[in-house]
């Protein structure tokens, strides 16, 4: 067992244990945590993938903007030492199954599927080739991407806005 | 194992189904977004492992990549903001209490 | 000139319909006059168009154009096609059409601003009525199909707060519907199968042997489904009698004379086609036995006047239908003719009765003292002799046409001279309790309506009265078989004078009949439904033979056949569908809980089961 | 020059700066320069977009197509725009100081439509869809009053994010599979593709979202509620202008990249004949008029998608046509109830009650636009219903024909339900009699000539889409 092999090992059990910890637990905050630790093992994950730039990203705007945002918003709604309401049996088990039959659709599609391989030798996965490809054919997604940026703020703000004026 | 496509998109697949769990069990809204990023990003990981095994071109999946995490960030910060807004609304963020359009 | 006269014919109560819709509401008062001179119109067009053309039966006249091209071979027209059986068919939609709008101006006076949106629907129904006659290909026909079926909706509903109108408009639309399914599925077949759906196509000989025996068989099934929604054929009749809720003039026109009819028209319109199935002519010549015997039965116990009428409607389709199925298309469509005259009169003098009288009780009536109602119980009687077939009135030429084509199937036969008893029988009944059992006005009352008023009340009554009587005789030999020879050069229609005696004979037996239990023995009005029984137990039922065997049967019998039609029939059968539907819609809304994730679960579950079905 | 291949987007962005800009201004200024500013700029579009019907190019990296197909559909879509704001003038429901915010999303959603009909490229396509799903996301909370607002807010948004979440891992099939993302890359490799079963689930995953905006089951369970949440502006664009983006994406994918295998035709079948069955019988209950246009709604896009699954050249021309005369339906439909909506902005059925007596042209318009959602001939709605059964009666796909025909009746009964609350109900007490604005008036003679003309004469339209839909 190489250590890349280990090193993936252990980045795949936390990622899935944080991801299972971020849905099961019944305490939002707890979710939130969790939701940050597994979002720090996607983002060795993504190293492991030769994307170090995108790691890096993740752990920006992933960990840095968005699961603090969703820390402030659980800040503002009910306290978490409300009353929490009790788990619904029925329904976690029906979720269960459903996720599991996704799953087991997922496994069978990806393990009876025979993957082509890339025949490229020269792999450039550096920063300069991914700016080119950004301001390349994907100029446009880039720019709708800073539109949707912008519009999503604008609404947020609308929101709030709103809440004032009616209060 | 760390050089197999395979095991990367079961990964993936892995979180996918965690997520849609979450998507389907969480009365709290918050926790629906949570999820919501957890298949996402289940997504994400799937676009670099093409990226790095199949793809001719190693940029293209890691440009894919950027972009949904800039959608992520949008998506979630209008999420947030409706939920507030339904928060002041019915003082609670369970999405079982948001059932009044119904029939 | 032609193009011009028949745009004119189908074109102008549609004009009448747009203008009175987007009239000002100052001007609604207009709305009448606007629709009578429009109907007008599109009769004397047509009046003009077969001046213009006498010799219309041996070349008809077609126009058409392309309207919708599909890719292979196959095309949708539209066009008008002028030949003896529509110029017929014209004639009396826009005569009747005529008299019944010009009967409607006093019938409606009090209904305010309601008025111009029914001289709407009026302009709306004789347009498509009109179209649906002058179509000349099964698809265009079945688009004013649907057009005439939505009118009739809209015009029973008309007063829409009492909720049996609703409903009955709501019980219309469904029944005809469901036979209307059967009549849209012959018209793909018939698209698939010929491409060319022009009547002159369909009824070619070369048609004809193109498609098999069963195929011709089960696509005039198809459309005798149809046939049967739209011309009240048993067990679809049952919506006929509960559109009685609408406006009389409208039961006049559309439930009587026209609308109806239709469905008569479109078989003989076919005939070809139909006559080349024997089954699907069985089938016919059974249902309408069957429909000619529930109705006539059905006409003899009721006390609703309009109920009367419409029961006999139902009967006396049925009996234009046991026409066609006999092979006679002639004296089919000769007794619509003649039906069309005195059923709608019938209809516009019990509306006129209603308009006094504030009631359709046959026995309030008498009681309220209708004797004093001499011209319109003049024009009953006219109309009602008619109907049951006395000699000389319309009813009688045309019905014994019937009988003769009926001569060499003794079962139909003898079905068909039971029927015209019973015909006889409640035509009498009703005579003699508006005349005879009525009591003398007590007080002169005068009614102050306007001489305008009364003269739209009696204009169209006498003029169709004076139809009803010269209308039989254009079948005859004194008038050169005219008419007959209208609806079909070949018609010999001689008339057999055992055949006329019997006929009449059978008539009088009616007449007797009714003589007996209702001036003799004076029956009285059933006091509630069950009181009904207790007419059947008194003792006095007993005194005469031919009283048990014929008064007590028939009313038992028609008081058990009511019963099955309310409670089996409608009930279950028809009611049942509408009603299964509405509660599959009600429980497929319970899934649409609120619950967002309830949603999520189902949609999940089907994108794994499409990803499983898709892998596999 | 290539910016002018991009001229109706290129409006869309100025358009959508001037609502910008005018959320900066005082109130009363907007009040009164709003409205007519809105109507100019539509118009203006409208032309925009008509000039540059003939344009052909590749531009940004051959990742934006220029061609007859997406011209034609920005035209549609810049009308539809138009359409929509012509009924914005008066909207109960929507406070007056976020009407420029509400202009702002509208026609940045409008614009991330037009991309959408244009993307030569998957990532380009998904992030489009985004856009315009992202603004519809703000413009259905806009409404103002009750919860339900942000009810319906958060509903569209978290199913909206599921579906984008299932496109997007579908997307990831696609380039794992074809290695490229652009269309008629992965089109020329189709042969080799076709074998892979990945691919097929790939493809399906994908169009998720756009089935998504096309309300087809099961992805339809947002649409009552969010019909009956938003105001009633914001509904009318999402059931047309929203709808016909859908379609226009999804004739673009199935004709290009089909996996026309059997399996993949079973699925569409299924989709198709439960949409239309789910839609009529749940709208016939109904007793909200929105909810009701929004059941309809699904049974129309199971109409669709009985054309889209003959995948045949006749069979997305149906598509188009009907889409086409659905806009113009819809449409009508909802501008009745926008007038006839007071303070609550949600009219039930019974409040058309009268409606003939009221105003005789807006019921006359009611009328016409309903008949013809029902398919009722020789309305543009049974033409087009024509065609999309005819394509795929073509294709042996007789149990959809079948069953469309059924629910043609049944849907005639709840449609009928209120035609005739409007021509045969009296009013209780004096009836106020409905001003109908010369606007209203002429938009009204409009849709009721077009309705009737494209139901008469069909002819030279579908001629005109056999041409355009072509690639």
């Amino acid at each position: 067992m190489t250590l890349q092999n280990l090193i993936f090992i252990i980045l795949s059990v936390t990622t899935l244990a944080a991801a299972v910890m971020a849905v099961s637990f019944k305490k939002v905050i707890y979710n939130a945590f969790s939701l940050m630790l597994c979002l720090g093992g996607i983002a060795g994950i993504f190293f492991l993938l030769s994307s170090e730039f995108l790691a890096v990203m993740e752990i920006i705007v992933y960990v840095g903007a968005i699961a603090i945002a969703i820390i402030f918003a659980i800040m503002f709604s009910p306290p978490h030492f409300m009353h929490q309401p009790e788990r619904n049996w029925p329904k976690t088990v029906r979720s269960i199954a459903i996720s599991a039959f996704f799953f087991a659709t997922l496994y069978k599609v990806l393990t009876t599927t025979p993957w082509g391989m890339s025949t490229t030798q020269e792999a450039d996965f550096s920063i300069q080739h991914l700016g080119k490809i950004l301001l390349g054919i994907y100029t446009l997604p880039f720019e709708v991407i800073s539109i949707i940026l912008f519009i999503a703020i604008l609404g947020a703000l609308l929101m709030a806005r709103k809440r004032e004026a009616h209060e | 194992m760390s050089e197999s496509l395979i095991a990367y998109l079961l990964l993936s697949g892995t979180l996918a189904a965690i997520g849609v769990y979450g998507f389907l069990e969480r009365r709290n809204l918050i926790g629906i977004l949570i999820s919501i990023e957890l298949i996402l990003n289940a997504a994400s990981i799937n676009f670099l492992a093409f990226n790095k095994f199949v793809s001719p071109d190693k940029g293209l999946g890691q440009a894919i990549v950027l972009l949904i995490i800039g959608l992520a960030a949008a998506e979630a910060t209008l999420a947030l903001s409706i939920i507030l807004v339904l928060y002041r609304g019915m003082t609670s963020i369970n999405i079982e209490e948001a059932n009044h359009l119904k029939g | 000139m032609e193009l011009f006269l028949i745009f004119t014919i189908v074109g102008s109560p549609l004009i009448a319909f747009l203008m009175i819709a987007l009239l000002p509401h100052r001007l609604k008062r207009i709305a009448p006059l606007l629709s009578i001179s429009f109907i007008f119109l599109s009769f004397l067009s047509s009046l003009l168009f077969f001046l213009k053309h006498p010799q219309i039966q041996e070349t008809p006249f077609e126009v058409q154009w392309t309207w919708l091209q599909a890719n292979r071979n196959l095309s949708f027209n539209v066009g008008f096609l002028m030949d003896r059986l529509n110029l017929l068919m014209l004639f009396v939609v826009s005569l009747v059409s005529f008299f019944v709008q010009v009967f409607s101006v006093a019938y409606m006076a009090d209904e305010g601003r309601g008025q111009s949106r029914y001289f709407a629907f009026l302009s709306l129904f004789s347009f498509a009525m009109i179209n649906l006659v002058a179509s000349n290909n099964l698809l265009q026909t079945f688009i004013f199909w649907e057009l005439v079926g939505l009118a009739s909706y809209l015009l029973i509903g008309f007063w829409y707060q009492k909720p049996s109108a609703t409903e009955a408009s709501r019980k219309a639309f469904v029944v005809t519907r469901l036979g209307d399914l059967g009549f849209y599925l012959a018209v793909a077949l018939l698209t698939l199968h010929l491409g060319n759906l022009n009547f002159s196509a369909l009824n070619s000989p070369e048609a004809i042997q193109s498609l098999s025996g069963g195929m011709i068989t089960l696509v005039t099934l198809l459309i005798f489904t149809g046939v049967m929604g739209k011309s009240a054929q048993f067990p679809l009749h049952i919506w006929l009698p509960d559109a009685m809720e609408g406006p009389t003039p409208v039961s006049a026109l559309i439930h009587s004379a026209t609308m109806v009819a239709a469905g008569v028209f479109l078989t003989a319109r076919n005939y070809a086609l139909f006559s080349a199935s024997s089954i699907s002519m069985e089938t016919i010549l059974i249902f309408g036995t069957l429909t000619a015997f529930v109705g006539a039965t059905l006409a003899t116990i009721q006390n609703d006047i309009k109920k009367i009428l419409a029961y006999s409607t139902i009967s006396q389709l049925g009996m234009m239908m046991m026409a066609l199925g006999a092979g006679s298309f002639e004296a089919g469509m000769f007794h619509l003719t003649t039906h069309a005259f005195f059923k709608s009169l019938l209809f516009l003098a019990s509306g006129a009765l209603i308009h006094h009288f504030h009631t359709n009780d046959i026995w309030e009536m008498a009681q309220k003292g209708s004797r004093s109602q001499v011209l319109t119980l003049l024009v009953i009687a006219v109309g009602g002799l008619s109907l049951a077939g006395i000699f000389p009135f319309a009813g009688f030429w045309s019905k014994d046409l019937i009988l003769e084509a009926l001569e060499h199937k003794p079962v139909f036969h003898a079905a068909a001279l039971l029927v015209s008893f019973f015909t006889s029988y409640y035509v009498f009944r009703l005579l003699f309790i508006l005349y005879f059992r009525s009591e003398t006005p007590h007080a002169h009352e005068e009614h102050h309506e306007s001489s305008l008023l009364t003269f739209c009340m009696n204009f169209p009554l006498i003029s169709l009265a004076v139809g009803s009587l010269i209308v039989g005789f254009m079948g005859t030999d004194l008038m050169h078989h005219k008419l007959l020879k209208f609806i079909s050069p070949e018609a010999e229609g001689k008339l057999s004078i055992e055949l006329m005696m019997t006929g009449t004979g059978i008539a009088v037996l009616g007449l007797a009949v009714a003589y007996w239990n209702y001036l003799k023995r004076k029956i009285q009005p059933p006091i509630t439904a069950t009181g009904f029984r207790r007419v059947l137990e008194k003792k006095y039922f007993m005194d005469d033979l031919f009283e048990k065997v014929f008064g007590r049967m028939v009313l038992a019998f028609s008081a058990f056949l009511n019963w099955f039609d309310k409670q089996m029939v409608n009930g279950k059968m028809v009611n049942g569908t509408a009603w299964s539907t509405l509660r599959l819609g009600a429980l497929l809304t319970k899934v649409q809980s609120g619950e967002l994730q309830d949603y999520l679960m189902i949609v999940f579950v089907i994108a794994s089961a499409v990803i499983y079905f898709l892998v596999k | 020059m290539t910016s002018s291949l991009f001229l109706p987007e290129i409006f869309m962005m100025i358009i959508a700066t001037v609502f910008f800009l005018f959320i900066f201004l005082k109130e009363e200024t907007v009040k009164k320069y709003l409205y007519p500013c809105s109507l100019i700029l539509g118009a203006i579009t409208m032309i925009a977009s008509f000039f540059s019907l003939s344009q052909k190019g590749l531009i940004f990296f051959n990742t934006y197509e220029i061609n007859a197909f997406s011209q034609s559909f920005k035209l549609i879509l810049a009308a539809s725009l138009f359409l929509i704001v012509t009924i914005s003038d008066r909207t109960p429901s929507l406070n007056a100081e976020v009407k420029p915010e509400f202009f702002l999303f509208l026609s940045t959603a409008t614009l991330a439509m037009m991309m959408l009909t244009s993307a030569a490229e998957l990532i380009t396509l998904f992030i489009a869809l985004e856009l315009a799903s992202t603004s519809q996301y703000i413009l259905v909370p806009l409404r103002r009053g009750k919860l339900l607002n942000a009810e319906s807010g958060i509903k569209y948004l978290l199913f909206g994010a599921a579906a984008s979440a299932l496109t997007l891992y579908g997307l990831s099939f696609i380039f794992g599979t074809a290695q490229t993302t652009f269309i008629r890359d992965i089109a020329t490799r189709l042969p080799d593709l076709l074998h892979q079963p990945i691919f097929g689930v790939g493809f399906f995953l994908t169009s998720v979202g756009f089935l998504f905006k096309l309300a087809a089951f099961p992805f339809h369970f947002w649409a009552p509620d969010v019909y009956e949440g938003a105001a009633t502006q914001v509904t009318a664009f999402i059931a047309t202008t929203s709808k016909a983006a859908a379609v226009a994406v999804l004739i673009k994918l199935i004709y290009l990249l089909s996996p026309s295998s059997d399996t993949f035709t079973s699925v569409l079948v299924l989709l198709s004949l439960l949409s239309m069955s789910l839609g009529n019988l749940a709208a016939m209950i109904q007793k909200d008029m929105k909810r009701m246009l929004a059941y309809s709604s699904i049974a129309q896009a199971g109409y669709l998608l009985a054309g889209l699954l003959s995948q045949s050249p006749e069979g997305y021309a149906a598509v188009v046509f009907y889409i086409i005369s659905y806009l113009i339906m819809n449409f009508s439909a909802f501008m009745v109830l926008a007038r006839i909506a007071e303070s609550d902005d949600n009219p039930q059925i019974k409040n058309f009650t009268g409606l003939a007596d009221r105003s005789p042209l807006l019921a006359l318009t009611l009328l016409i636009s309903l008949l013809s959602l029902a398919g009722i001939p020789p309305l543009a709605g049974f033409t087009g219903k024509w065609f999309l059964f005819s394509a795929a009666m073509a294709k042996g796909h007789w149990l959809v024909v079948l069953i469309g025909v059924i629910n043609s009746v049944i849907s005639l009964y709840y449609y009928l339900m209120v035609i005739k609350e409007a021509y045969l109900g009296k009013v209780e007490g004096n009836a106020n009699t409905l001003v109908v604005d010369i606007k209203t008036r002429l938009i009204s003679y409009a849709a009721i000539i077009s309705l009737v003309i494209m139901g008469v004469f069909p002819t030279p339209l579908i001629h005109w889409i056999e041409g355009m839909v072509r690639f």
